[in-house]
């Protein structure tokens, strides 16, 4: 399953990127996520997914594959596993950012996901709809809390 | 561990359960209510339903202790004696059965929409009986059934709960 | 002809007053209590309840499992993996190759070196309930080594497609081509020739008692009592058997009551194998009940067929050839014992149908690939063949400018027997009569008016007509003539007098909404002058019942009622020669009706047959007779081919904006020969028909790309409610076999193999102002909608 | 398929109910009817730690009329569809409530209980936006009030806080001159609605006023359709206007398509059922538009 999604953050590109690079200080604003350790490239954590009553906990690790500056595109490879149950998620992430104006970076961000077990079991699809929700909040927390603090 | 006291079919039920254990499981495995059967824990089939305060209820979509304090009605409590009442006979008139597994939780939703309607419709009564599956009868035999136990009823000459001895 | 009976033997002796008649079944008073005692509610002493753990994932090698934390978790009994019952040495189930070019298909009882689909058992949790054991199927960890999921059945065949089974060359199943006259001549002079590609979707029985098995080892006797929801108790046995190195007596099989079968519960599974396992390694008994989500995900699917048909038609109509090839998605394993052939084997040899056809081929093929194994449903691949040819026989009749009742007409066999060009020895039926019926019973021109009328009100409704013959009786022979020679039947039947004057039928014939315990009854109380209420059917257990290959392809009431008439004769020679030596005239002047043996013409002279049977047993004076004097009789039967027929016509009203179709009506005319309960016959034509209307419009076993099973529950994979089904009428014909005992033919298959078809050409015919037609099923509200909607797109 | 375990309580006050939520610290949950809850929790998709049943709280079963209505969170949708209160109130809602599963789930199922699991197909949040109702939610921190449109955030996702619960709903009063209609096209009935659409209307002088028109199934929550609405306000209901609240409704939805429908589907579909439902609204004024 491909999700594609673009969204804009009130920063140069320069200063976008080495922030949405930079694994720790993004953390905090994936919904659901705990960074938990760091090991060489290996960023690890716990990943809970939360739509309504459905929780699913996934232990996570991310690792970056590519990070060219110069075209400023970013591939990240995700990985996780249900806590309790044996789903698996896997996911392909590349972001490519544009400088949409003096300070203004539009992001676009294509992630190709592998999701296993009981979540990806139904005929009802709302994972777009869910993922779409998630970059929201991954977005608004960016500007709120990541980029606003940035000088 | 949660105390629940209830009655099924008219007796008093006092057990100890854990939280979650589901009122079908309850029934069949803690009071031996082997009656009411399991078709889907999803909440689809119906072959669980039984009567809470007499109005239907999925058993698999309700706690044990959900029930504390209701009077719940099941197929074994249809006809204490032994026989069969008015519906339980139409059903075997009318061939409304055929492997009997989905047949106790159509029973019970056709007992609740006898008791509030003797007169209903078809279409009335295939709207009621929709949040129940059969995969034997194509519902033609079900539909017959329930409308020969409504006219039974309506004539007066027995009352739901009249069993008659086979 | 292979059946020549003494005159005694029929299926009306003289005094019969059962057999025929609409009469009420004897089973029913338990199932409207609630007393049915189906496996789950069955409770040994000191069981356990069991859990599988199942793969997440379509495809992959399996690199470990660690099942320390669950084995851990209080309350846990014991945790088991493919590596412990191979350790012991348990043997795979095999489906066996028959083809040449075919290789045995091994499925290990649980997988050692890799998964295959999603829901594939791979370890099984025993605890003291299923609540503790499903928490710790939570705590097992496996890892597992993703290999590239093979989904599309003609994919599947590529070279660079991953291989399922490692020991086997590619994932081809089995291949096989026939042709039968001068197919090629045949459509190069056809002024006509429609073709399609018609996929049919993936569907199964969904009886709503999913399977269970309790298994209980007795360590001093070696032997197993296993309980297990199936239809075929003794095949079970044989194969259990095997996996375990045991004699087959050293086993028990208890079907107790089912709760529906639908050809579902017809093959062994490996549950049957890892439950007796684990009560013997735990010893004590364990009781494995399957949860909907493993219903769906892992007992058997059907009828996913990839089939493109040919149809050569002369220029007045006349049908000249068929061309098909069929590839059947046959999932992860082969089935026991028809393998993943079956679907395409069934659904290609009855191509020509009840169509007088001369030039026919076929190329067969099925493929592995991850998703859950087929087997048989109810109607198998005749029905996916059946609505493909019938489709587009609608297609063509509307190019053609042609009714398209009338078309088939056109081309019907007549109503004597007839050898199909592909072989098939049709026994003789009403092929014709049950159109011009069903076309009667529709009032078809005034259908046709009304149709017109709405039309130009905006309202779209639509007939669709679907005659068939539905092979029946399934004895060695039909099995031969849909291509499975290999799957050899027997079954035997015994009948007894017991000493009180009731009557005893045993046969390994399970029954599971048939109705048996009645019909069986009615045929062994004829034979026997007894009243109904004086029989008992026995059936269901190995150790209490002959052998029977089972109840599945219509075969029971034939097979059964032959038996019971073979067996039942011979009890009845004894019975009428001990009346007549108690009551010292000739056995040729006694008669036998309601329970009494009389002398023919002076029913004053009546001995009860109780009378008769303690005479036998008890009374001294029955020494005398000669000869062996076992009041009871073990035969068996295997029955030539025989077929049903009959037609089934679909009023629908669609809604062409958001593609809802509304049933308003179904006819259905079903010539199932003699018939031994006419209310009984009504139920499974209604059933079946129900389940017909299910597959063609709502269910779908539905898989994504990556091999993730979509349709794990009942929300997704939805079954007609009251409402959808509507109303079914039932109308009969009776044309009795002339080769089966009795003129019986089987039945109960043929409203899922052909109400899909007349529900698909209903639609079409509905709206075939917009021009739509249909190559696949279901047709779901959403691919109606959208169908109209490109024609109308097309049009601007 | 069995429930993983929790901590079950059942309190007999909504404030105890909200303290305890707030105890289980986000790993709580409500069980109010359980008929979309106990499937999730047999499934193991939803594993709540600590279970807070209402089915003991005083208080949340009654319905208090006012012009609009006031329905409390714990009334069962077969006690909305009975009701006579309610149906001469908020009709709309009763017709609704037919779509809403079977009998035996409607016996059980609340009205809050489907409004706070939030499913984007459901009809009571549907109906609950169309009709512009406002939401009560107690937590530790008291009571508030939300309106509709902004309750429903996303798919199963609401405004609620973790440690908040709904005890009523209020449904305003309808103006006298307004109609309304209710269509839902569902794959088999009883089923979760492929796409559902609900509108009311009202007609002064031959012309539609304060149309509002929301859709449910055809994206991530039940969605007003404002351009259809402006589009609508003083038009007459005729064929141009019909075909005009088709397309825009049609055009301003981008749902998914899944197994059991395509996106292009819900999209024309909902533009279908707009229209129906606004022919039933405008026919129910009683006046010409």
């Amino acid at each position: 399953m491909e999700i594609t999604n673009e969204f804009t953050v009130q920063a140069p590109v320069a200063q976008a990127w080495a922030i949405l690079t930079d694994v720790e200080r993004i953390a905090p604003c994936i919904p659901g996520f705990q960074l938990e350790e760091i090991e060489g490239d290996e960023y690890r954590g716990t990943m809970k997914l939360k739509i309504g009553a459905v929780v699913m906990s996934y232990a996570s690790r991310l690792t970056f594959v590519e990070k060219d500056e110069s075209e400023h595109r970013v591939v990240m490879r995700g990985g996780g596993r249900e806590q309790r149950g044996q789903g698996t998620v896997d996911a392909t992430i590349v972001s490519v950012l544009q400088a949409a104006g003096d300070n203004e970076t539009r992001v676009n961000v294509t992630a190709t996901l592998d999701v296993t077990g009981r979540i990806a079991g139904f005929g009802r699809s709302i994972m777009g709809d869910v993922s779409a929700r998630l970059i929201d909040q991954f977005v608004q927390c960016l500007e709120t809390r990541v980029m606003a603090g940035t000088p | 561990m949660r105390t629940v006291s209830l009655t099924v079919n008219g007796n008093p039920v006092d057990e100890e359960v854990e939280p979650r254990m589901l009122l079908s499981d309850f029934l069949r495995h803690e009071l031996g209510l082997t009656g009411t059967h399991v078709g889907c824990e999803q909440g689809v089939c119906g072959a669980c339903t039984v009567l809470v305060d007499g109005e239907t209820v999925r058993s698999c979509l309700t706690l044990a202790c959900q029930a504390d304090g209701t009077a719940i009605q099941t197929v074994e409590g249809l006809a204490p004696d032994g026989g069969l009442n008015v519906l339980q006979r139409a059903f075997q008139e009318n061939h409304g059965l055929q492997c009997g597994f989905c047949t106790p939780g159509f029973l019970m939703a056709a007992t609740a929409l006898l008791e509030r309607n003797d007169d209903p419709s078809e279409e009335e009564i295939r709207d009621e009986l929709s949040g129940n599956i059969c995969r034997c009868t194509g519902y033609t035999g079900i539909v017959r059934s329930v409308q020969a136990a409504a006219l039974q009823l309506r004539d007066g000459t027995v009352t739901a709960s009249e069993g008659t001895a086979e | 002809m292979t059946t020549s009976l003494p005159i005694d033997h029929e299926l009306h002796p003289a005094g019969a007053q059962y057999v025929g008649a609409k009469i009420n079944r004897v089973e029913d008073p338990r199932f409207l209590r609630g007393e049915g005692r189906f496996v789950d509610d069955i409770s040994l002493p000191g069981m356990l309840h069991a859990a599988f753990l199942r793969s997440p994932v379509a495809h992959a090698n399996i690199t470990s499992i660690d099942t320390s934390r669950a084995a851990a978790l209080p309350g846990v009994t014991a945790v088991f993996t493919g590596q412990d019952l191979e350790a012991e040495g348990i043997q795979p189930i095999v489906s066996r190759a028959f083809l040449p070019g075919m290789g045995d298909n091994l499925r290990e009882p649980l997988p050692t070196k890799k998964v295959r689909y999603v829901g594939e058992a791979v370890a099984v949790v025993v605890a003291d309930s299923r609540y503790i054991a499903e928490d710790a199927c939570e705590l097992i960890e496996v890892e597992y080594e993703r290999l590239p999921a093979v989904i599309d059945p003609e994919g599947a065949l590529d070279p660079g497609a991953a291989l399922l089974h490692e020991d086997l060359p590619a994932n081809l199943i089995g291949r096989k081509s026939e042709s039968h006259g001068d197919p090629e001549r045949a459509f190069a002079e056809a002024d006509h020739v429609f073709s399609h590609r018609f996929v049919h979707g993936r569907v199964a029985g969904v009886p709503i008692e999913c399977r269970g098995v309790i298994a209980e080892y007795d360590r001093g006797r070696g032997g197993f009592l296993i309980y297990s929801s199936t239809q075929i108790p003794h095949l079970t046995r044989s194969v259990a058997a095997e996996c375990f190195g045991l004699a087959e007596s050293d086993l028990q099989v208890i079907a107790p009551d089912v709760g529906g079968g639908f050809g579902i519960k017809a093959h062994p599974y490996i549950e049957e194998v890892v439950i007796p396992f684990a009560a013997r390694r735990i010893g004590r008994p364990v009781k494995w009940i399957e949860d909907r989500y493993e219903h769906l995900a892992s007992a058997v699917h059907a009828k996913e067929l990839v089939m493109d048909l040919e149809l050569a038609v002369a220029a007045d109509g006349t049908f000249l050839g068929m061309r098909g090839r069929y590839n059947a998605n046959a999932g992860a394993y082969g089935c026991f014992p028809q393998t993943g052939m079956v679907d395409a084997m069934c659904a290609a040899t009855l191509l020509p149908s009840l169509y007088k056809v001369d030039h026919v081929s076929y190329e067969i093929l099925a493929v592995y690939t991850n998703k859950c194994m087929t087997g048989t449903y109810r109607g198998v691949g005749w029905g996916a063949g059946h609505t493909a040819r019938e489709v587009l026989i609608d297609d063509a009749a509307r190019a053609l400018g042609r009714d398209p009742l009338e078309l088939r007409l056109q081309n019907c066999i007549p109503s004597e027997p007839y050898r199909s060009v592909v072989g098939m020895n049709y026994d003789g039926g009403s092929y014709q009569e049950s159109m011009e019926q069903a076309r009667d019973a529709l009032d078809y021109d005034a259908l046709r008016e009304r149709q017109a009328k709405l039309r130009e009100e905006g309202r779209y409704i639509g007939v669709g007509f679907s005659p068939f013959v539905e092979p029946a009786g399934f004895g060695s022979k039909a099995a031969a003539a849909v291509g499975q020679k290999h799957q050899v039947t027997y079954d035997w039947g015994s009948v007894t007098l017991e000493g009180d004057g009731t009557v005893t039928v045993r046969m390994g014939f399970h029954s599971h909404g048939q109705g048996h315990e009645t019909t069986f009854a009615q045929v062994a109380a004829d034979q026997l002058g007894v009243r109904m209420e004086d029989v008992r059917i026995k059936y269901g257990d190995t150790e209490g019942v002959p052998y029977s290959t089972g109840t599945f392809a219509s075969r029971s009431g034939v097979i059964g009622s032959g038996l019971i008439m073979r067996a039942g004769g011979d009890v009845r020679d004894k019975l009428l020669r001990l009346a007549a030596h108690l009551m010292e005239v000739s056995p040729a002047d006694i008669e036998l009706a309601g329970g009494k043996a009389f002398v023919r013409g002076a029913p004053d002279t009546a001995r009860t047959i109780k009378e008769v049977a303690q005479y036998a047993y008890f009374g001294p004076g029955s020494r005398q007779l000669e000869g062996d004097m076992a009041l009871t009789s073990t035969r068996s039967y295997d029955p030539p081919e025989s077929y049903s027929n009959g037609t089934i016509a679909v009023v629908v009203e669609v809604d062409p904006e958001t593609g809802k179709v509304t049933i308003e009506r179904t006819v259905a005319i079903e010539d199932c020969g003699v018939m031994l309960n006419p209310t009984i016959v009504e139920g499974q034509v209604a059933g079946a028909v129900a389940q017909g209307i299910g597959g063609a419009l709502y269910e779908e076993f539905v898989y994504d790309d990556d091999g993730n099973f979509l349709s794990g529950t009942l929300l997704d994979y939805l079954l007609a409610s009251s409402m959808e089904v509507g109303p079914i009428e039932v109308h009969h014909i009776e044309t009795p076999s002339p080769v089966t005992d009795g003129g019986i033919k089987g039945m109960g298959e043929a409203g899922t193999l052909a109400a899909p078809a007349a529900v698909l050409n209903a639609v079409a015919d509905a709206l075939s102002p917009f021009g739509v037609t249909f190559t696949s099923t279901p047709i779901t509200a959403s691919l109606i909608r959208d169908a109209v909607a490109a024609k109308r797109e097309g049009e601007q | 398929m069995k429930p993983a375990p929790f901590e079950y309580h059942a309190p007999e006050t909504a404030v105890e109910a909200a303290s305890l939520l707030q105890e289980a610290g986000g790993d709580g949950k409500v069980l109010a009817g359980g008929q979309s809850l106990l499937p999730l929790m047999n499934l193991r998709l939803a594993r709540p730690s600590v279970l807070v049943d209402l089915g003991r709280v005083q208080g949340l079963d009654g319905t208090l009329a006012n012009g609009g209505i006031r329905i409390g969170s714990m009334v069962r949708h077969g006690h909305v569809q009975r009701s006579h209160e309610i149906q001469s109130r908020v009709p709309m809602l009763t017709e609704a409530m037919r779509h809403v599963g079977h009998p035996a789930i409607r016996n059980r199922g609340t009205l809050g209980g489907s409004l706070a699991h939030a499913d984007p197909a459901a009809e009571a949040p549907l109906v609950a936006v169309a009709l512009g109702a406002e939401l009560v939610a107690l937590g530790a921190g008291g009571t508030r009030t939300i309106p509709a449109d902004e309750f429903f955030q996303g798919p199963f996702m609401t405004a609620l806080a973790d440690d908040e619960l709904l005890t009523e709903i209020l449904f305003p009063e309808a103006p006298a001159s307004a109609g309304w209609g209710f269509r839902e096209v569902a794959r088999a009935h009883g089923d979760f609605a492929l796409v559902a659409v609900a509108a009311v209307v009202s007609v002064e002088d031959g012309r539609l006023r304060d149309a509002r028109i929301a859709v449910a199934g055809a994206a991530d929550r039940p969605t007003r359709i404002a351009a259809a609405e402006q589009a609508l306000e003083g038009a007459a209901w005729d064929a141009a206007a019909r075909s005009d609240v088709e397309q825009i409704v049609r055009d301003a939805l981008s749902p998914a398509g899944d197994s059991h429908a395509s996106a292009e589907y819900r999209k024309s579909v909902a533009g279908v059922l707009a229209a129906r439902a606004l022919d039933d609204a405008t026919k129910a004024t009683g006046s010409t538009a």
